[in-house]
């Protein structure tokens, strides 16, 4: 029979993770290995990840690949299956020593790239000078990456830049208009606000009409998070200066074929750094670059 | 109990109007104090925003007001907004006129709504399952047609259309007052909304009465899922995109507004302009909260406490009222 | 000309005067209840058609059929010579049938002239013509002769003021054929007048008119003839000068009733209940008192606060003055929970509303007030709830296939019976009846007072407030007369004529009496 | 119209367990299908994972249906649940005794179901909107509590618990058992469940038949938020954290389970083992979806049209027992 490795994803319904799949699916083809596509259906859905694990690990398969949602909550969990299986974890960590390989975005880096990605961007529109109001918008509280991400920034901006003074770190409630409204207001309340973090691709795109609304492309930095089409669209507009982008297509192809080397017991590199970019106007053209932004979808 | 509704026969006009009134104070003084709090309140930018924030939750509570004078309830209206956006966003994108589209987009709105009508008329499902049934499966289907991905319309004047402001009011307000004024007429002053009252209050007195009853629940739903379908419409305009998990939660906004405004759960009673005015002051505290940069979790403790003061008061005024 | 539809169901043979509708073998299986069976039968133009029967008998049914409310099960409708369908109220209208139906069924949200034009709306362009039809409802209203304000909410209104709109809405649609399915359950005798006023225009004008009444006397005063229903049969048909009371209640009941009004007298015993100078809300100043052995009755006009009195001594609401005494001691009630533990059982005068728990089973509903006591360490004791509810069920002879059967399945006075049926088991000192004969026929009327002698012999008192004057005036010991929230006069057994009484209660000229207690 | 519940009464009984068995017979077949269909469905580790994956929302489910029974509706049970995790994770990591935890946990649940209560018996709100209400703000005030983060529960007995197994059966089915059992008890033998369905049948007639209703009605959204903080502490248990943004949209699940299981939104109507059978037979179909590879976009779909074809199914059953 056909060796079976499942991928388990945080949230099926968001594009990042859909390019994530979309690589499983190319490593799937390319090694002649079953990959059936789970996940929750929203990044706080703990415990329904844990009920799809152990459904997962319920159908014997060679390994499965996973994203935690929750560091604590998939620990024991992780443990319990990688007593059956092997278990691959990627984009984000667990509590478990249990995992036979680790494939990571880095997401506290990814927020510290986004702080430089801000501040170059604060720099460049006001001549060189770093200082200024800027902004968090998280889409969700209680989601882990979107919280390692905060932290990443917020550290950086202590660390780097004095000048910027982070007056508002505010939560929305997942959908692009809140994230809309929410920097509609802020820009309002502070007509000399410099810049804007929108930590994930819906919130990028509520933040990055709004300011398309208020006309402020080029006097507001706007760094976001993951990219699509009209993230990049935006980015052509000047709309949005930076994106954070990962490689959420190779985090899928490498954990399946990473997965299945375990499988047969060959040896695997224990900690993988997929790496987090910053993408500007300027380098989006790059081939590497324009591969992470275009990933082979299908 | 309740003394209620039909605000266009005499002395109850003049008593929904004044309900209007108190609600309409409500809403000044938030914005006064608002005003005299923040310096950037009263600021024709922000005026405008506002207008612009509550006006989508604002089309939706008109439309589930429909439904829950009769006595029903739908839960799918956000749904139908993120589904909405999905299939705006695919037409304008296939290169269909976007007049057409918003067309063929309006009348999905409407087959959702039949589909809502035949499951409560003729399958005799309670309009919460039946609603949120759909809830749940249109989700999955928009998902499955954009593969959870977001889908970027490609048509700027469309997307400039939500942006823009016509005599220096938001286009989208405008939209307001487009579908509110037709409801209003409706609701108020022809014999459909007099029987969207008359079903809620007593189905059955309704039907000996001559009064189609099944033709009357289909209407409920059919303008409840157009309202959705034409804010999906707006949607899309506004953020650009056609994604099937936006405007989630807005069902219950749109219900908390629409009682807020004093509608009824238990049917038969209803304004048009109560769920407006509910809408805006649900706004107002957002906005307001994000201007005077409250903590998002208090926001969320603050909009509870309001819903259950706002809705308390109204109730002793309407008992007290008799 | 012979097919075996007319053999099953020949044509009755027509009396002088146009035929306008006829039934032909009308019949309607209800699951698990053969309502009606097949009914052959013709209505004459701008006649008064009075159909009586038990309750159960199908009466309503019957109706319900001719107004398109419930499909029937076989036979034909024949509407003016032709064959009608009948699948819809809307078409029964079409064709100018329009009923008054047993229990008040209008929009209680909306205005009263909402509802006396709720599907017949008249609109210019589309645009309701409200104010006019404010105006034409109250000018309907004010020819009528009845008291009310067309604006204000239904619902404000008391069940009687209700049932007058019911009937006055189904006029001015055009009617040809008009059905009162009991009007006259929560009317008083002016309102009554009132109505037979009307109803007597009509025929005039050449209505045609069915008229279904559980009170013979209303039946004599208006019918030219009447039909008798007996277990969803069709027993016969007789010209109201040719019949009388007698002869109907054996065709209805299959027996005879020597006396309806079944009155035992006992001494009064010790005082039960006494109020003194008692307010509230819709009443003031009411004082009397209530005796062992003794029916306290109450009368009144519609909305003369009788039932809110009641209701406060139960502590459904709250007094504002006064004192209530309990076998001599004061008491406070502040809740319908203390005055069941005092002793006082209420019958209320809504079984909609406030009588019963309609999609629930018999059994539940008779077992309401007692799963305390049939209860055992905090469990019911199955073998007790089935053997209580059977008794009550057997001992009123409430007409049902089982305990099982969910209350709304039954027809109206046998959901009355439910209502009384309810406190008879948990046993009580004081018994309340508000309208307890409210649409309940002459044998069940003759038990349930024969059971107020029951009641009485056990040492219980009872009040009973009755719109119904010969009710109060044949059972009660005491009457009070009610005006306006006043107690204004009071009599001993038939100490004071029909008459009398009727002034009193209606007292156009003010303060005259009162001196007679 | 609906023919009705209350199972203990004799042909009742018989008639309700029937429809019991048409549901059983109804998740029978999903396992008999499910097992032919894939290798894995009928492993013990299989079934465990299903009863484990069941239970939460079937406990939910089960006082959901006591309010549901009265006529209303608790909308806050989700984010009760979320609450309670919170609140479960910080008392253990404060050192008290995990019983003790548990104990302050279950109260808080009382607490908020005594809360909804009070707003619908003295305040006069509409349960929809108290518990909506407490919906939002119960997030705002645990995401308070939180400051938005995860609290890791430093307690791994009991964590254990909801892992382990007790006689081959996951401790977390035997906690429906736990409740399951009393619930039939109270709901169907004891006096104060006849009330629940007397009170949602017609209020006013129970009171004037000397019914507390005001004490039947704190009673069922007691009972409500008391299964809703067990259900917290038994997520609490399994995810092994304190998360006030968990269970979002449990509270729609738990309905519909309920529904599944027979309860009547218009209320009088329910019964203990139908919104456990509707809490199974929707959790097999999320097992079996995903064992079998659905999409999850088409589990989605799947529910969404299995609700409205079971609903209708019962509907027709009960208007044809009649
Ligand atoms: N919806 C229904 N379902 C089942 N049985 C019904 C239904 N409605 C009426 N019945 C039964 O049909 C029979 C006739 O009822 P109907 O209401 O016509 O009696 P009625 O003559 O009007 O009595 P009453 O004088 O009490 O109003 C009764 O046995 C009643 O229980
Ligand atoms: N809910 C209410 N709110 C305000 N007034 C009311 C209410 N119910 C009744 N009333 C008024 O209180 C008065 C007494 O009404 P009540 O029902 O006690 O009269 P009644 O003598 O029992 O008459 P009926 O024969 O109609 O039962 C009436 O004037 C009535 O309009
Ligand atoms: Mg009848
Ligand atoms: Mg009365």
């Amino acid at each position: 029979a056909e060796v079976t490795i499942p991928i388990i994803v945080k949230d099926t319904t968001s594009f990042y993770w859909q390019i994530v799949l979309a690589g499983a699916r190319k490593a799937g083809k390319d090694l002649g290995v079953n990959v059936p596509e789970l996940g929750a259906q929203a990044e706080t859905d703990v415990n329904g990840q844990i009920s799809i694990l152990e459904n997962a690990v319920a159908g014997n398969p060679a390994a499965v690949v996973i994203a935690p949602t929750e560091a604590k909550a998939l620990g024991k969990p992780i443990d319990e299956a990688a007593a059956k299986v092997k278990v691959i974890g990627i984009d984000s960590g667990a509590d478990s020593k249990a995992f036979t390989s680790f494939l990571t975005t880095d997401n506290v880096q990814g927020g510290r790239v986004a702080a430089d990605g801000l501040a170059a961007a604060i720099g460049a529109a006001n001549g060189g000078k770093v200082e200024g109001k800027v902004a968090l918008i998280t889409a969700l509280p209680g989601a882990g990456s979107l919280e390692q991400r905060a932290q990443g920034f917020k550290e950086q901006l202590k660390a780097k830049y004095p000048g910027l003074e982070l007056i508002a770190d505010k939560y929305a409630d997942g959908q692009a208009t809140t994230g809309l409204n929410i920097a509609t207001d802020l820009i309002t309340a502070n007509p000399d606000l410099k810049g804007i973090f929108a930590s994930n691709l819906i919130m990028a795109q509520g933040v990055g009409q709004a300011i398309a609304e208020n006309k402020l492309a080029g006097k507001v930095g706007l760094i976001g998070f993951d990219s699509d089409e009209k993230l990049i669209k935006f980015l052509n507009d000047g709309v949005i200066s930076g994106l954070v982008v990962q490689d959420p297509y190779r985090m899928g192809y490498d954990g399946i074929k990473t997965a299945l080397a375990a499988s047969k017991g060959e040896k695997v590199e224990a900690n993988v750094d997929t790496g987090a970019n910053l993408v500007t106007k300027a380098n989006m053209k790059d081939p590497k670059i324009d591969a992470l932004l275009n990933p082979k979808l299908k | 109990m309740s003394t209620e509704a039909i605000a266009a026969e005499k002395p109850k006009r003049n008593y929904n109007a004044l309900f209007g009134l108190t609600l309409l104070a409500l809403l000044v003084l938030l914005w006064v104090i608002l005003s005299l709090s923040t310096s950037s309140f009263a600021s024709a930018n922000n005026i405008s925003n506002l207008l612009r924030q509550g006006s989508m939750i604002a089309i939706l509570a008109v439309g589930q007001t429909f439904v829950i004078i009769t006595g029903g309830i739908d839960l799918s209206v956000g749904a139908v907004v993120g589904f909405a956006t999905v299939i705006a966003a695919m037409l304008i994108n296939a290169g269909i006129p976007v007049f057409l589209a918003i067309l063929i987009t309006l009348l999905v709105g409407v087959a959702i709504g039949l589909f809502h009508g035949f499951g409560i008329v003729k399958m005799g499902l309670p309009p919460f399952i039946i609603t949120l049934a759909t809830l749940t499966s249109l989700r999955g289907i928009g998902l499955l047609m954009t593969n959870g991905n977001s889908i970027s319309i490609n048509n700027d004047a469309f997307q400039e259309f939500s942006r823009n402001s016509f005599l220096g009011v938001p286009n989208l307000f405008w939209m307001v007052i487009l579908v509110g004024i037709p409801a209003y007429i409706f609701l108020h002053h022809s014999r459909w909304g007099r029987y969207l009252f008359s079903v809620g209050s007593n189905a059955e007195a309704s039907r000996l009465s001559g009064v189609n009853v099944q033709r009357t629940i289909y209407m409920a739903y059919t303008l409840s899922g157009l309202c959705a379908a034409f804010v999906g419409v707006l949607l899309a305009s506004r953020i650009g995109i056609g994604n099937p998990t936006q405007a989630e939660g807005w069902e219950l906004q749109a219900i908390a507004s629409s009682v807020i405004g004093g509608t009824s759960l238990f049917g038969a009673v209803g304004s048009v302009h109560g769920p407006l005015l509910g809408a805006f002051i649900l706004a107002t505290i957002n906005n307001g909260a994000n201007l005077l940069n409250v903590n998002a979790f208090w926001q969320r403790i603050i909009t509870g406490v309001l819903i259950i003061v706002i809705v308390y008061f109204d109730g002793l005024r309407r008992r007290g009222g008799k | 000309m012979t097919s075996t539809a007319q053999d099953l169901h020949p044509a009755p043979v027509l009396e002088p005067g146009r035929t306008i509708l006829e039934l032909r073998g009308l019949e309607k299986k209800y699951p698990g209840t053969h309502a009606l069976k097949p009914v052959t039968l013709a209505f004459k133009s701008g006649e008064i058609h009075a159909i009586v029967g038990e309750n159960g008998a199908g009466k309503s049914t019957l109706i319900k059929l001719l107004t398109g409310v419930m499909p029937r099960t076989s036979g034909d409708v024949i509407w003016e010579g032709k064959p009608a369908a009948l699948a819809t109220p809307h078409e029964a209208m079409a064709l100018g049938i329009n009923a008054v139906h047993q229990e008040v069924v209008l929009c209680r949200h909306l205005t009263v002239a909402a509802n006396m034009f709720l599907g017949e709306e008249n609109s210019r362009f589309g645009i309701l013509q409200q104010r006019a039809m404010v105006k034409e409802a109250q000018k309907i209203i004010d020819d009528l002769g009845f008291d009310l304000p067309a604006h204000v909410v239904l619902g404000d209104l008391t069940i009687g003021q209700q049932q007058l709109i019911a009937a006055a809405r189904a006029t001015v649609r055009g009617t040809k054929f008009l059905i009162f399915d009991e009007p006259t359950a929560y009317l008083t005798r002016k309102e009554a007048d009132q109505l037979f006023t009307l109803i007597r225009r009509l025929k005039s004008e050449g209505v045609t008119i069915i008229y279904i009444s559980h009170r013979m006397e209303e039946v004599f005063e208006l019918a030219d003839r009447v039909s008798v229903l007996r277990d969803g049969t069709l027993v016969g048909t007789r010209n109201i000068a040719e019949t009388n009371d007698a002869e109907l209640v054996k065709l209805m009941i299959n027996r005879s009733i020597e006396q309806v009004y079944h009155k035992e007298h006992f001494t009064p015993g010790a005082a039960i209940v006494e109020t003194r100078n008692l307010s509230g809300k819709g009443f003031e100043n009411v004082s009397m008192t209530v005796r062992a052995g003794e029916i306290v009755g109450l009368y009144g006009l519609i909305g003369a606060g009788r039932s809110e009195f009641v209701t406060t001594l139960y502590g459904r609401h709250r007094k504002s003055a006064g004192q209530m005494l309990w076998e001599g001691k004061p008491v406070q009630v502040n809740s319908e929970h203390d005055a069941i533990k005092l002793g006082m059982a209420l019958a209320p005068e809504s079984r909609r509303d406030q009588g019963l728990c309609l999609n629930l089973p018999v059994g539940l509903n008779l077992n309401l007030p007692i799963y305390k006591r049939i209860s055992k360490n905090m469990l019911i004791s199955g073998a007790q709830e089935k053997t209580q509810a059977d008794r009550q069920i057997a001992d009123l002879r409430i007409k049902t296939p089982t305990r099982h059967a969910l209350a709304s399945s039954l027809s109206g006075g046998n959901q009355q019976k439910i209502v009384i049926g309810k406190w008879l088991a948990h046993g009580a000192k004081l018994f309340i009846f508000d309208e307890p004969t409210v649409g309940v026929d002459v044998g069940t009327k003759a038990e349930i007072y024969r059971l107020f002698g029951a009641l009485l012999s056990k040492g219980a008192g009872i009040i009973l407030i009755s719109s119904y004057l010969p009710e109060v005036y044949e059972l009660a010991d005491t009457l009070h007369v009610f005006r306006r929230g006043k107690l204004v006069a009071t009599h001993g057994f038939r100490t004071a004529d029909h008459e009398e009484i009727l002034t009193q209660a209606l007292a156009e000229k003010q303060e005259k009496l009162g001196g007679k207690i």
